[in-house]
C-alpha cells in the first residue's frame, strides 16, 4: 500500500488531485495503470489491492475518490466488494463514498448489469484507450453521468 | 403424416441438442480463454500504454514494461497451446472412454476420500436406471460439488451426498459444513454454471448456495420420468 | 419394453448430437483461437523486443512500437471476444465486423510488413468471390503460414504469398527462404493441423514442409467450384 494522508503545506495542493485506488489481482495490470496515472498532474494513486477483501481493508484506511475495480478476483469479487463499499455499513456517514469504475477483460452483460446494480459508476474494458480511461475517471469524479456500460462500440 | 411429424420433431430436437452443446461449449471455452489468454493480452496492452506514458520521464520503467510485454506474450502463447491441446484432446476422449454414471459414484467417493475429504453417502428410494446423459449429469454434479467443497470449504470441512429416487425424479443433495456462508461467488466460475446447464438439458433445476446453518449446499432435481415419457412419445 | 428401448436410443442420439455439436464447436474455436492469438501475440512480442533495442537511440521508434503493441492487443481481444460470442447481445458485431477474407489479405500483409517481415504478394487468374467460410480459411492459412515464417524462419527470412484462381479452385502458396529445411517439428504445434482441417472442410488439400532449395512452403488447394455448386444445390 502506498500514499496516505499528505501533511502540512502540500496538503491543500495534494487534495486537489483525484485520489485513485487500484484493485486487481493481476499485479502487472496495476503497475501498467499506475504508469498512466502517475503521469497525470491531476491524479495520484493512493493504494493498491489484489482482491476484494484487501480492497475493503485498504479503503477503511485510505480515502480514495475513485476506485478502479477488477471484477474477477479471489476471496471477494469486484461486484460484491463494490456493493459492500458503497453500502450504508461502510465508512462513516461524513465520508462520501468513492466512485467505482469497474474494469473487466470481457464485456459481459451480466457483469455490467451486476456492477451498475451494486452502485458502480461505470464499466470499462481493461484495454480501453488511456484517454478514455482518464476521462472516465475525471467524469465520475466530478459527478457526471454514469459511464455507459457498453464499451464495445469501437469494435 | 403422423410419422412425418414425429420424425420432424425428433430431428428438430436433435438439432437443438447439437446447438445447445455448441453454445454450452462456447461458454465454457469463453471462460477458459478469459483466464488463459485474454488476461495476458490485456496485461500486454496496459503495460504498453503505461510504458508510453513513462517513456519520457522514466525510460527505465518503460524498459521494464517492454520486458514484461515480451515475457507475458510468450506465456500467452505457451498457455494457448496448452489450452488448444486440451480442447483437441477432449475431442478424442469423448468417444473412447465410457461415460461415468451413477454406478461410478462409489468409485468417485473413494477417490475423494483418499484425497482427504470425509464424505457420507446415502441413497433413498428405489434406484431407477437413468438415461445415459442424465446419469452422466448426476455424476458430474457430485464431482463438481465435491471439488468445490475441497476448493472453497476451508480446512476442516466434510461433506454429505444423498440421492433420493422419487416417483418422477431424482433429488440430489451435496452438502458440506465448510465456510460456505462467507464464500461469495464471483459469478464467473465454471462449475455452478455448468451444473445448471446440465440439469436444464433434462428439464430439471439446480440450486447452489451457502446454508443458513453454515456450509454450502447444492440441490438438484432430475426429472427422469418426464425424460423417459418424452423420449418414448 | 419396446418403449423403453426406444427411449434409450433416442436419448443416446440426442446426447450424441449435443456432443457432436460441442466437439465441432471446440475444434472451430481451437483453430480460430490459435491463428488469431498466435499471429497477434507474436507480433506484439517482436515489437516489444524491437522497441527495447530502439529505446536509447530512437525513443520515437520505441513509442511507435508501443502504439503498435497496444493496437495489436486490442485487435486480438476484439477478435477473441467476437469468436467466443461474449459481446453484448444488442451489439450484434457479427454484422458489423465481418470475418476477414481474401479482401483483407492486403491489410494483413501490411501488419506483417510493419512487424519487420518482407512479403511479396501476387495474384494470378480472375478473382472469384469465395463463399464466406472458404474466404476465412484462405485468410487464416496465409496468416498462420506467415506467423510460422516469423517464428521458425530465422533472422533474415522473407516470404512470398501467391494466389492462383484456376477454373475450379484457388491455389495458394506461401513460401519463405528461411531455415525451413533444418527446422524439425516438435509435433506439438496446432498451426498446420488447423490449416489442414480448414481445407478439409471444403474438400481441399494442404501440404506443408521444408523445400529442397531451402526455406519452407505451404501449398493449399481450395475447390471453390464444387463449394459453389454444393451451396446452390
Ligand atoms: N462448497 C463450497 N463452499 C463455499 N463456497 C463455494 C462452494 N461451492 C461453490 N462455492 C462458491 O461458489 C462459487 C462458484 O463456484 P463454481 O464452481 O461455479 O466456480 P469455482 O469453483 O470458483 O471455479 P471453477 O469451478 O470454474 O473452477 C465459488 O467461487 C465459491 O465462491
Ligand atoms: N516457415 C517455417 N519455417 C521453418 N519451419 C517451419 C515453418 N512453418 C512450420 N515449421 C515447422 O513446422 C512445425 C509445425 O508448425 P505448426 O504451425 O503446426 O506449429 P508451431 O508453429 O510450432 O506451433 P503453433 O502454431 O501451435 O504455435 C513447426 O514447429 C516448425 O518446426
Ligand atoms: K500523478
Ligand atoms: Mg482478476
Ligand atoms: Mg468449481
Ligand atoms: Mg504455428
Amino acid at each position: 500500500m502506498t500514499g496516505g494522508l499528505a501533511g502540512g503545506a502540500t496538503a491543500a495542493r495534494e487534495n486537489l488531485k483525484i485520489r485513485v485506488a487500484l484493485v486487481d489481482d493481476q499485479e502487472l495490470l496495476r503497475t501498467g495503470f499506475r504508469m498512466i496515472l502517475d503521469a497525470q498532474q491531476d491524479m495520484e494513486v493512493v493504494g493498491e489491492a489484489a482482491d476484494g477483501v484487501a480492497a475493503l481493508e485498504l479503503l477503511e484506511q485510505v480515502r480514495a475518490d475513485v476506485v478502479l475495480m477488477d471484477v474477477r478476483m479471489p476471496a471477494l469479487d469486484g461486484v460484491e466488494a463494490t456493493r459492500r463499499l458503497l453500502g450504508d455499513g461502510f465508512g462513516s456517514a461524513l465520508d462520501p463514498h468513492p466512485k467505482v469504475l469497474i474494469l473487466t477483460t470481457f464485456d459481459l452483460d451480466e457483469y455490467a448489469f451486476a456492477a451498475i446494480k451494486a452502485g458502480a459508476s461505470g464499466f470499462l474494458l481493461k484495454d480501453v484507450p488511456p484517454t478514455e480511461l482518464l476521462s472516465a475517471i475525471r467524469a465520475v469524479h466530478s459527478g457526471d453521468a454514469v459511464v455507459a456500460p457498453s464499451t464495445t462500440r469501437r469494435l | 403424416l403422423d410419422l412425418e411429424d414425429k420424425a420432424r420433431r425428433l430431428e428438430r430436437e436433435r438439432d437443438q441438442q447439437a446447438q445447445i452443446g455448441a453454445a454450452a461449449e462456447r461458454a465454457r471455452i469463453a471462460r477458459e480463454l478469459h483466464d488463459v489468454v485474454a488476461h495476458h493480452v490485456s496485461v500486454m496492452v496496459v503495460q504498453a500504454e503505461g510504458a508510453t506514458y513513462a517513456l519520457d520521464g522514466s525510460p527505465q520503467t518503460a524498459r521494464r514494461a517492454l520486458g514484461t510485454i515480451a515475457e507475458t506474450g510468450r506465456s500467452a502463447l505457451a498457455e494457448m497451446r496448452r489450452l488448444i491441446g486440451v480442447l483437441r484432446a477432449e475431442d478424442n476422449t469423448a468417444d473412447r472412454a465410457p461415460q461415468p454414471g451413477v454406478d461410478q459414484l462409489e468409485d468417485l467417493l473413494e477417490q475423494v476420500r483418499a484425497a482427504g475429504l470425509a464424505v457420507d453417502f446415502t441413497v433413498e428410494g428405489v434406484p431407477v436406471p437413468l438415461p445415459q446423459g442424465m446419469a452422466l449429469a448426476a455424476y458430474r454434479i457430485v464431482q463438481e460439488s465435491l471439488t468445490n467443497t475441497r476448493k472453497h470449504g476451508g480446512p476442516h470441512v466434510s461433506a454429505q451426498v444423498s440421492l433420493h429416487y422419487g416417483e418422477d425424479e431424482l433429488r440430489m443433495l451435496v452438502r458440506d459444513d465448510g465456510r460456505g456462508a462467507t464464500a461469495l461467488t464471483d459469478g464467473q466460475g465454471n462449475g455452478v454454471i455448468g451444473m445448471k446447464e446440465r440439469v436444464a438439458m433434462y428439464g430439471g433445476a439446480l440450486n447452489a448456495g451457502p446454508r443458513h446453518e453454515g456450509g454450502y449446499e447444492v440441490e438438484a432435481v432430475l426429472p427422469y420420468r418426464a425424460a423417459l415419457i418424452r423420449d418414448a412419445a
